[in-house]
């Protein structure tokens, strides 16, 4: 017994050790992986919403954006933004109605006589669907899975592997079954409450809903008897509810290629909603193929797996492992751009202009939770595009003296590229109006604020926390977003200046602040009675482990003008109820844009936005008949100079109520390897990899050479610990037989 | 000077209160024979001796760290700061400990960002600006060269500083905890093995429960529903591990209880409650006192493997775990940032290693069937 | 045995029942279903009416533990507490509070991964654990034996923080023999990825389990028994690795049969460093997610795997302990 | 007869924190081929650590040999390399213990650990170490021993587990066989089916024995030669006649002197007590413990640990009652003073029945039923100073101011033979024999009427016991006390009790005066139990061996409870239980006691 037991490890032990050894390499791919026209990258959080309707993460967005195809897209290479048509055949004009129902002529297109906006849109013939099982239908028009037992399904880990599948053309009608998908209470769009105070009978069409969806859950628990639960029913047998039952006169087809759109107001921003996935086309086969009880049991949703027009279909979904989007053989026509943004020519990226699209046959995403193996992988070629962790910069950037960051040479010797963009966004640090001591528009409330925001330097911040990447912020329009002003027309004069000679705006000094605070009645920060004003900074950052390092920031720049800065912490839901009920203080926000357009900045601090009155985004409560006044002018006006000039003035009015200290826009930069081309940052959308390439021979080629394994380490280590180990053998076998 | 006087508080009378209590343990128990001969051996070596040096070293700065006072508030120019109307002189309403005074110098030896130990320059490049207005890009000189022992943070903190600030949250999570459980697991655990029957069914459910849930799960489940914080770390804790204590006290009070001496009591015609606490729980301490200091460490070492999973001590206390959950951005760097992760470090084994040398040798001194030929 | 099995499995309802009720005071008394929905739903623009609607979709609307507005036996069964906390029983743990998903599929969708790496770490570490305790127990009271205490302790002290931070440095980034992090789930491929974990693991366990060990050789090896065995003419070799560790064996199986379960529960922290998609990811994941239902199901998965241990151990017992004998 | 084994000014010492201990301290003798050397000594005399030196098994690293010279045969054992050593172990010299229950390894069968020395030592392998096995087994009188040899150790009683060490011991026929103390663990009937199994096998192996042990009986009946050990040197060396009837040393004069005999006077010097007035009646005592199995803890068995018993105690006297372990005479004890509840009878204290009493009620018998204890190592809480040990009972009682307790714990101390001023003492400072006399103390110290001596003497040295036993005698008379003295030491009882009885398996077989239940035995079982006594004074008597083991109490055998050992027993026997029948004073349960 003894013995075998000793035998059997005799043999496998040099086996097993051997086996181990031949599998020692730090790649993480199966060998010749990254030899095909595959793009390599990781992400941080699993995408759970992949429904076009709930969907609103960007790493969510990342995905579903290039499966899912909304009638209007941006340019790839263009700046500013440019909107093109995608599955439309053009970006249709609005049409204005009167109260009448009669068609106002643009030049008498005033926010009073228009009652109606209509927007026509006519699709694109070409338009086929990706192979999908639920296109899989029986003469009379069912699903071939309709029957299909749980064990049909179990096999197969996604629909795409399903054995058969099919596709349709694309229709007017997808598109207006997922603007109704909108309304669906079940699926808690973001979107909805804002898009329903434009798109006419949008609330309405909920509420219909709401009762379909009660009257089917009453009549079904009756049936399900005591143990009835719901959740599991409906999961097990998912409630499918008419969409198209209701009359909505926000969204009417016209025939199979033609819908229309009618708002209730003039809002051109709706474009740009209709840029993204929200407003992507939804087959009704596949909302019925996901309500088939043995599909629905297998987890297969649109919440997983998505059918869409894209360019990717998503192969393999394994959240919090795995992402694979394939290139979808059924992709219509498509072309890289021929002309783009100045310098885009000399860049190469309009060397495959013309060409179709899309280029990578495959995209591999693979979750990475830790932000430095993701880096460490990037180093080592096993990632093709990385952005850079702050904390890592000093290892990839130079920054040469008052030029362009540019790569540190160990990186320009692997061929790396360096690509910057400033982010169309925002971070702020809030101010509750409802608060006693920071809020209110009394103008020492204002200074008190304004002092706070001289205190507090983002210059430093952004050398300290982001390595310089980023702009101090001036106001709550960044570049990029019409409006925004750089330079020193930009500064915002009640806190900041310009330094011509650094070039860029700099704090006002502290002595200024200092005396803000004796106006604002806090002498040297004290109050009335003597003690230093406390303020507290409310926060849910229990995660974040830069949180204690920005907190002792704030609390030092605070520090200097005499304020106390305490954390209040709490999770997530109760920070939320807190921002709800207006029981907070200070507390940190971003923004980044949906469109990029100035009113998706600004309405975050119109009034009746307010978040503790009408439970809207404007989470200071920052309620100024000044602003708003301004904002509802400019808030549907075409760009040019007298919505510039309204922006002006809206953007001195809310400098100089400073309801948030201004933090900074930052900068996204990402480093690309040599073996990926055709990339430009874009902001707005994700759908983008389609113009992208990589050349996998040389990524094969470098990946060997970067990668050799160090074994001789590994061999002296082992030298060393035998060495250690032998004396002591020999010692207690010399006296076992030789005798003390 | 009085009104300086009146300005001294404990800082967290928990500390105090642990420490005091086991101080006034220690007393009672070294008035005993047996205790003071088991301390003689277990002091026998050095390596012990020393240990327990660190070990009272650290407890000498959590306590100092403890004491509490409000300093007077004082203007730009340094003079005392009064009262508009009254004249008073007027006392800052946070307080500060004695370490945060004694420490002074370190503390307020700020930065702007990272240097590394004894460095004279900042880690990081920046964009100089001469006064010519040319601009360079180097390493901007540091306020307090060379004076850094264990380099500066992020913001510029000490590390020295902040690593010594930890040992206070280290020492409340070992010790505090400690304390909160063992009177419930003696109380529970004595009850449930001498009366046996019912009490012991009904003891045993409970404690079965607890420990039957997995007690990392338990205590992040009771973080997320309660909060982060010191307190409700020492509390969970405390839950989790009261469990175990208890279920040894109980088997060791089933043994006890059949011996000779307990049975001489019994027949004497003592009390329960005599017996329970004069017969066996004297003579179950050595037990309680061994798996106080082994599980002290245990606690230490837990707070860093919470505070990386986000559910420790909260944002505004400086704790080892935290100092290390920060660390891990920072070891990406090339050159690496090893000083921050390495002070955690160094301080964090500085304090578990004495404890469990302290605890094994209590061990070998208290309990001979653990005892090593 | 069937018998002793079915009484030892009505023993553990009661514990499993009181887990239950103590999970549900803490989730759902401590912390109420509006908050959870809170947390869960969008960043922007939670309306009351979505979270209404939330709870809805998720039975969390129902009363926590009497349905007065139902009938018996209704009263109890339309109950959140009969719904969300019974169900498990029937190891129906429900879906997901964030993404819907169905836990039980997605637990035993991970379990296999997550045993990847505690399965080898496990026999490895005890294997290595076992021989190099008996080495230091072969060498006691000697100096290697005080070294070996002494670097055991030492090893201890440092907390498995620092094992994966230096190990991934060590042997992903210099050494480059591993990758840095990843998974693949196909047999030949997998062994790179967790060879890293396994011998990380490995490192932080040797410390404690030496100690451990060491202790109980010590005390076999001052038995009377092993006494005779020497008097019989025994080596040394033979008196450990036969009468000592067979002995030895019934407190190492105490030791380590409770720790089965946590195989299945995987390691928080590797699977995570390590992007490894197993429960320990899962746990994890539902923390910084506060999917509350995940955690409940885990929790008293781990309460289940627990007490399955438990009976483990005593079945284990009267193979390795021919005394013991299950009536 | 050449001499096998030459120990010459053996020096074994151990590193201890309190320093050095010379525990072998300059020992020389030798050991002849096929004789008997026997070595007795009191605890601590260096007996077994010589017999370990010899074995080269002294515990390491505390323990070392220091120096001398241990020659066996032509080779010097000491310095001898281990491997070597290790094939004289267990092959040319073997080894017994004293503990039967923990030498053996309980996790393997006896076949496996009685083949591995066979494989280790002969070579044998498979079959043929199995079926050798079975052949030694069958040597040492074990019954059935193809079935036995795949038994693990814990499925046999303790004398068959001796047995089964002694096959060990004995496969490779080994020249000389130690024994350390291996009789010391067993009852006195077992004793005596050891010690005959050990010298039948030794005149058919030829073996040389040395045999360690602290019983002079033992020693008497079994050695050619005996070596007397004190303090780790040997004070006297001689043959058994010239020992017993000679002794030159003091010491061996003093412990012969010690050593309870079963025949000549007793030491009793106190007065018989007052026939008349009965203390203590226990009527039909039973005290059955449920055997729960589970879930429910249904009782599925019954273990009859004292099933009808009926004594009656007098103010003054000494009672005895004897028997082997597990007879249930220790239980008779605990519940006359309450630490456990009978299931059955009555326990008369001075005409109240106190045996369903509750606590309230029981106290002030508490105080007036006192019990000293078997060990005196855990009889006394560690943790607690003996002044504190010794009032706490006159506390609990509410006796007297604490300073008066203090003064009467200090003289109470001083009565049994302790300095007064001891009081702040702990237990573990004191000896044995002294924790003993505390435990006296202790129960005198609240003035009780009857005090149950537990096995009081039991784990005493034999000079010890000979002096508690003295005390005990002292204090009788001097506080006019009753004992009910339980002891398996027939000697002992005999030295002690005005009155005795004899129980086998929870009831009692025999009772009567002392003098006449041991001059005149009527029950088998008495009988046997007197002839296994060894005695130094052997007087040609027969010895009877009992055979087998003691039954369960759990499952007694039907009829009379003896009849599966006794050598008279007939068909009635098995059917018929016996009644004690009175003869004045004398009581037998036995059917042919009277043809016997």
């Amino acid at each position: 017994m003894q013995l075998k037991a000793t035998g059997i490890l005799h043999a496998a032990l040099p086996a097993l050790v051997l086996l181990i050894t031949a599998s020692c390499s730090n790649n993480p791919y199966r060998p010749g992986e990254t030899a095909e026209s595959t793009y390599f990258s990781t992400f941080a959080t699993p995408p759970t919403k992949l429904d076009p309707t709930s969907a609103y993460y960007s790493h969510e967005g990342a995905i579903i954006d290039q499966i899912y195809e909304p009638p209007f897209t941006y340019h790839y290479l263009k700046r500013p933004y440019e909107l093109i048509p995608l599955t439309a055949t053009a970006i249709p004009p609005p049409v204005y109605l009167d109260a009448d129902g009669a068609v106002l002529p643009e030049t008498d297109a005033t926010t009073e006589r228009v009652k109606r906006v209509q927007y026509t849109i006519n699709l694109r013939p070409d338009i086929r669907y990706q192979e999908h099982p639920c296109f899989a239908l029986t003469p009379t028009g069912d699903s071939l899975y309709a029957d299909a037992a749980a064990s049909d399904i179990a096999p197969y880990d996604s629909p795409s592997r399903f054995p058969t599948q099919s596709s349709r053309p694309l229709m007017a009608r997808d598109y207006a079954l997922q603007i109704r998908r909108l309304a669906d209470p079940r699926l808690a769009s973001p979107i909805f409450s804002t898009i329903a105070r434009y798109i006419e009978g949008m609330t309405e069409l909920q509420e219909a809903y709401t009762t379909m969806l009660a009257e089917a859950r009453d009549a079904r628990r009756d049936a399900g008897g005591l143990t009835y639960n719901q959740e599991q029913d409906e999961k097990a047998n998912p409630l499918v509810i008419d969409y198209m039952a209701p009359d909505f006169p926000g969204c009417v087809v016209l025939d199979d290629l033609t819908y229309r759109i009618t708002l209730t107001t003039k809002y051109p921003q709706i474009l740009y909603w209709m840029c993204m996935h929200f407003f992507g086309p939804v087959p009704q086969e596949a909302i019925d193929f996901y309500a088939i009880p043995a599909v629905a049991a297998a987890q297969f949703s649109l919440n997983r797996c998505p059918v869409g027009t894209g360019p990717y279909f998503l192969d393999t979904f394994r959240p919090n492992e795995l992402i694979v989007l394939s290139q979808n053989p059924n992709y219509h026509p498509d072309f890289y751009p021929t002309d783009g943004a100045p310098g885009d020519e000399a860049a190469g990226l309009l060397a495959d202009a013309g060409q179709r699209l899309p280029f990578i046959k495959q995209q591999v995403y693979r979750m990475e939770k830790e932000a430095i193996p993701s880096w460490n992988k990037f180093l080592q070629g096993y990632v093709d595009a990385s952005g850079i962790a702050s904390d890592v910069f000093d290892q990839a950037i130079e920054m040469a003296a008052g030029s362009d960051p540019t790569l540190s040479p160990a990186m320009d010797a692997k061929g790396m590229r360096l690509l910057t963009d400033i982010r169309t966004m925002l971070w702020w640090t809030a101010f509750n109006f409802k608060d006693d001591v920071v809020g209110g528009l009394a103008p020492e409330r204002c200074k008190l604020r304004q002092a706070i925001t001289i205190a507090l330097d983002y210059n430093e911040y952004l050398d300290v926390f982001a390595n310089g990447r980023g702009l101090a912020a001036q106001g709550p329009i960044p570049p990029g977003i019409y409006g925004y002003r750089a330079g020193e027309t930009g500064t915002n004069p009640y806190t900041d200046t310009w330094d011509s000679r650094r070039a860029k705006h700099v704090r006002l000094p502290i002595e200024k602040a200092k005396q803000l605070m004796v106006e604002a009645g806090y002498p040297e920060g004290r109050t009335a009675d003597g003690q230093p004003l406390t303020l507290h900074l409310d926060h849910a950052a229990g995660l974040d482990p830069q949180f204690r390092a920005r907190l002792q920031w704030m609390q030092r720049g605070l520090d200097r003008i005499g304020i106390r800065l305490k954390e209040r912490g709490t999770d997530l839901s109760r920070f939320r109820s807190k921002r709800n009920s207006g029981e907070w203080q200070i507390s940190s926000s971003g923004w980044l844009a949906d469109y990029p357009d100035p009113e998706n900045f600004f309405f975050l601090f119109y009034g009746p936005n307010g978040k503790v009155d009408h439970g809207g985004p404007n989470t200071c409560n920052y309620a100024s008949q000044e602003f708003d006044d301004l904002f509802q002018k400019l808030e549907t006006m075409v760009n040019g100079p007298e919505r510039m000039a309204l922006i002006d003035q809206a953007m001195r009015v809310i400098q100089r109520d400073a309801p948030a200290v201004w933090q900074f826009y930052p900068v996204s930069f990402s480093l690309v390897h040599q073996w990926y081309g055709n990339v430009k940052p874009h902001q707005m959308t994700y759908n983008v990899m389609r113009y992208r390439r990589v050349a996998p021979a040389t990524r094969v080629e470098l990946q060997a050479a970067w990668n050799q394994p160090r074994w001789k380490v590994v061999a002296v280590a082992l030298l060393v610990l035998v060495g250690i180990c032998l004396p002591g053998s020999i010692r207690v076998y010399r006296r076992e037989r030789s005798g003390a | 000077m009085t009104a300086l006087l009146n300005n001294w508080y404990a800082k967290d009378a928990i500390v105090l209160v642990v420490v005091g209590i086991m101080g006034w343990i220690g007393s009672l128990l070294m008035r005993r024979e047996v205790w003071r001969s088991a301390m003689r051996q277990v002091f026998r070596r050095r390596m012990v001796r020393i240990s327990a040096f660190i070990l009272a070293l650290y407890t000498l700065i959590a306590i100092l760290d403890s004491v509490g006072y409000h300093p007077p508030l004082r203007d730009a120019d340094h003079a005392l700061h009064r009262h508009p109307e009254t004249g008073r002189v007027l006392y800052d309403q946070d307080g500060k400990s004695l370490l945060d005074l004694i420490l002074t110098p370190l503390s307020a030896m700020h930065e702007k960002t990272y240097s590394a130990p004894l460095a004279a320059t900042q880690f990081t490049m920046e964009t100089l600006y001469d006064d010519e207005g040319n601009t360079t890009r180097g390493y901007p000189p540091l306020a307090h060269p060379r004076r850094h022992l264990l380099g500066t943070d992020r913001v510029g903190n000490d590390v020295l500083y902040l690593a010594i600030k930890g040992i206070r949250t280290g020492m409340i999570i070992g010790g505090f905890t400690t304390l909160l459980v063992i009177p419930f697991a003696i109380l529970f655990g004595v009850t449930a093995g001498y009366f046996r029957g019912w009490v012991d069914d009904a003891i045993q459910y409970v404690y079965t429960v607890l420990s039957s849930i997995p007690s990392l799960l338990l205590i992040i489940s009771f973080m997320i529903v309660f909060g982060r914080g010191l307190t409700q770390l020492c509390i969970i804790m405390g839950i989790t591990s009261w469990t175990g204590l208890c279920r040894v006290l109980r088997g060791e009070t089933l043994k006890l209880r059949e011996l000779e001496y307990v049975q001489a009591a019994e027949a004497m015609g003592v009390s329960r409650p005599r017996i329970m606490f004069q017969h066996i729980v004297p003579n179950l301490m050595h037990i309680v006192l061994i798996t106080a200091v082994l599980s002290f460490s245990g606690r230490v070492l837990a707070e860093a493997v919470l505070s990386y999973i986000g559910i420790g001590v909260g944002a505004a206390t400086i704790s080892w775990g935290s100092m290390i959950n920060d660390a891990r951005q920072e070891l990406a760097r090339d050159p690496i940032i090893w000083w921050k992760l390495v002070a955690a470090f160094v301080f964090m084994v500085g304090l578990v290693l004495p404890a469990n040398l302290f605890g094994d040798a209590l061990r070998d001194a208290l309990d001979p069937r653990l005892r090593t030929e | 045995m069937f018998s002793y099995l079915v009484r030892r499995i009505a023993y553990a309802f009661p514990i499993l029942l009181g887990v239950n009720i103590l999970l549900f005071l803490l989730f759902f008394f401590a912390y109420t279903p509006e908050d959870m929905a809170e947390t869960i739903l969008g960043e922007k623009r939670v309306t009351q009416e979505q979270i209404d609607n939330w709870m809805r979709e998720h039975n969390y609307h129902l009363p926590r533990f009497i349905n007065l507005a139902e009938s018996f036996p209704a009263t109890l069964t339309r109950t959140i507490f009969w719904q969300k906390s019974m169900h498990l029983f029937a190891l129906e743990f429900g879906h997901s509070d964030v993404d819907n998903t169905d836990i039980g599929a997605e637990i035993k969708r991970r379990i296999p991964y997550s045993l990847c790496v505690t399965l080898p770490v496990f026999m490895a570490s005890l294997m290595i654990n076992i021989m190099v305790a008996m080495v230091v127990a072969f060498y006691r009271a000697t100096y290697i034996d005080h070294m070996a205490l002494v670097i055991c302790v030492l090893m201890m002290s440092i907390s498995l923080l620092f094992y994966i931070i230096g190990g991934q440095y060590l042997f992903a980034i210099h050494l480059r023999l591993a990758p840095v992090s990843g998974f693949d789930a196909q047999f030949p491929h997998t062994i790179k990825f967790l060879i890293l974990p396994i011998v990380i693991s490995l490192i932080g366990s040797i410390g404690g389990g030496v100690r451990y060990y060491r202790t109980i050789f010590l005390e076999e090896i001052n038995r009377d028994y092993v006494r005779t065995a020497r008097a019989k003419g025994l080596g040394e070799g033979t008196v450990l690795f036969k009468h000592a560790l067979r002995n030895a064996l019934l407190p190492i199986l105490t030791n380590v049969i409770v720790t089965i379960p946590f195989l299945i529960m995987g390691s928080l922290l590797l699977e995570n460093f390590f992007g490894i998609p197993g429960l320990g990811n899962y746990t994890i994941d539902a923390i910084s997610k506060q999917d509350f239902a995940v955690i409940r199901a885990m929790v008293f998965l781990g309460s289940l795997l627990y007490i399955g241990g438990l009976i483990l151990v005593e079945i284990s017992y009267t193979i390795a302990d021919p005394r013991i004998r299950i009536q | 007869m050449s001499t096998l084994l030459t120990i010459n000014d053996l020096h074994t010492q151990f590193r201890t924190p309190e320093g050095l201990v010379r525990a072998v301290d300059g020992v020389s003798f030798e050991l002849r081929e096929g004789e008997t050397y026997a070595l007795v000594g009191e605890s601590g005399s260096g007996k077994s650590m010589t017999a370990l030196s010899v074995m080269q098994l002294v515990p390491r690293p505390a323990g070392f040999i220091a120096s001398g010279s241990i020659r066996f045969e032509d080779r010097e054992l000491i310095g001898l390399p281990p491997v070597e050593m290790r094939g004289i172990r267990g092959n040319d010299i073997s080894m017994i213990f004293q503990e039967p229950m923990t030498a053996l390894n309980p996790v393997f069968t006896i076949g496996n650990q009685l083949i591995e020395v066979l494989k280790l030592h002969q070579g044998l392998r498979g079959e043929a170490a199995l079926s050798a096995a079975i052949d030694m087994l069958d040597h040492v009188g074990i019954a059935a021993p193809d079935q036995r040899v795949r038994d693990f150790p814990h499925q046999l009683s303790g004398g068959m587990r001796q047995r089964v060490m002694i096959a060990m011991a004995l496969a490779c026929r080994p020249k000389i066989l130690i024994a350390d103390e291996p009789t010391t663990a067993l009852d006195v009937t077992i004793q005596s089916q050891i010690l005959e199994l050990m010298s039948a096998l030794q005149s058919e192996l030829g073996t040389a024995i040395l045999l360690i042990t602290h019983n002079m009986g033992v020693v008497a009946e079994n050695a050619d030669r005996i070596g007397v050990m004190l303090d780790g040197k040997l004070v006297e060396e001689a043959p058994p006649n010239q020992l017993f009837t000679t002794p030159q040393h003091d010491y061996t004069k003093k412990l012969l002197a010690a050593v309870p005999s079963m025949t000549g006077p007793t030491r009793r010097k106190s007065e018989i007590g007052n026939r008349k007035s009965e203390m203590l009646q226990v009527v039909d005592l039973k005290m059955h413990f449920p055997i729960r199995k589970g879930l429910f803890k249904r009782p599925v068995g019954t273990v009859r640990a004292v099933d009808g018993l009926d004594i009656n105690i007098h103010r003054g006297e000494t009672f005895a009652i004897v028997g082997e372990s597990g007879c249930g005479k220790t239980t008779v004890g605990k519940c006359i003073n309450r630490l456990l509840d009978p299931s059955h009878g009555q326990v008369r204290f001075d005409g109240h029945d106190i045996a369903s009493l509750k606590r309230v009620g029981l106290q002030p018998y508490r105080q007036r039923i006192q019990m000293i204890f078997q060990d005196p190592f855990s009889s006394l809480d560690p943790r607690m100073r003996i002044g504190a040990t010794i009032s706490e009972g006159m506390q609990t009682h509410n006796i007297g101011t604490p300073a008066d307790r203090t003064a009467r714990a200090a003289a109470m101390l001083e009565r049994v033979g302790l300095e007064g001023d001891l009081l702040e003492r702990y237990p573990h400072e004191f000896s044995g024999g002294q924790r003993q006399r505390i435990g006296i103390a202790r129960a005198l110290a609240v003035e009780p009427d009857l005090v149950i001596c537990d096995e009081a003497t039991s784990s005493l040295d034999v000079s010890v016991q000979a002096q508690i036993l003295e005390l005990l005698d002292e204090l009788k008379a001097e506080f006019g006390l009753s004992y009910l003295f339980i002891s398996h030491d027939i000697a002992v009882v005999r030295q002690v009790s005005d009155r005795i009885a004899v129980m086998y398996l929870g009831q009692i077989v025999e009772t009567g005066p002392t003098a006449e239940v041991i001059d005149n035995p009527q029950h088998p079982y008495t009988r046997a139990l007197i002839s296994a006594v060894p005695r130094i004074d052997d007087d040609g008597r027969q010895q009877i061996i009992l055979p087998g083991d003691v039954p369960s109490p759990a499952n007694p055998p039907s009829g009379c409870r003896f009849h599966p050992r006794c050598a008279h027993a007939i068909d009635t026997c098995r059917r018929t239980a016996p009644t004690l029948e009175s003869d004045e004073g004398r009581q037998v349960a036995c059917l042919r006691s009277a043809e016997l």
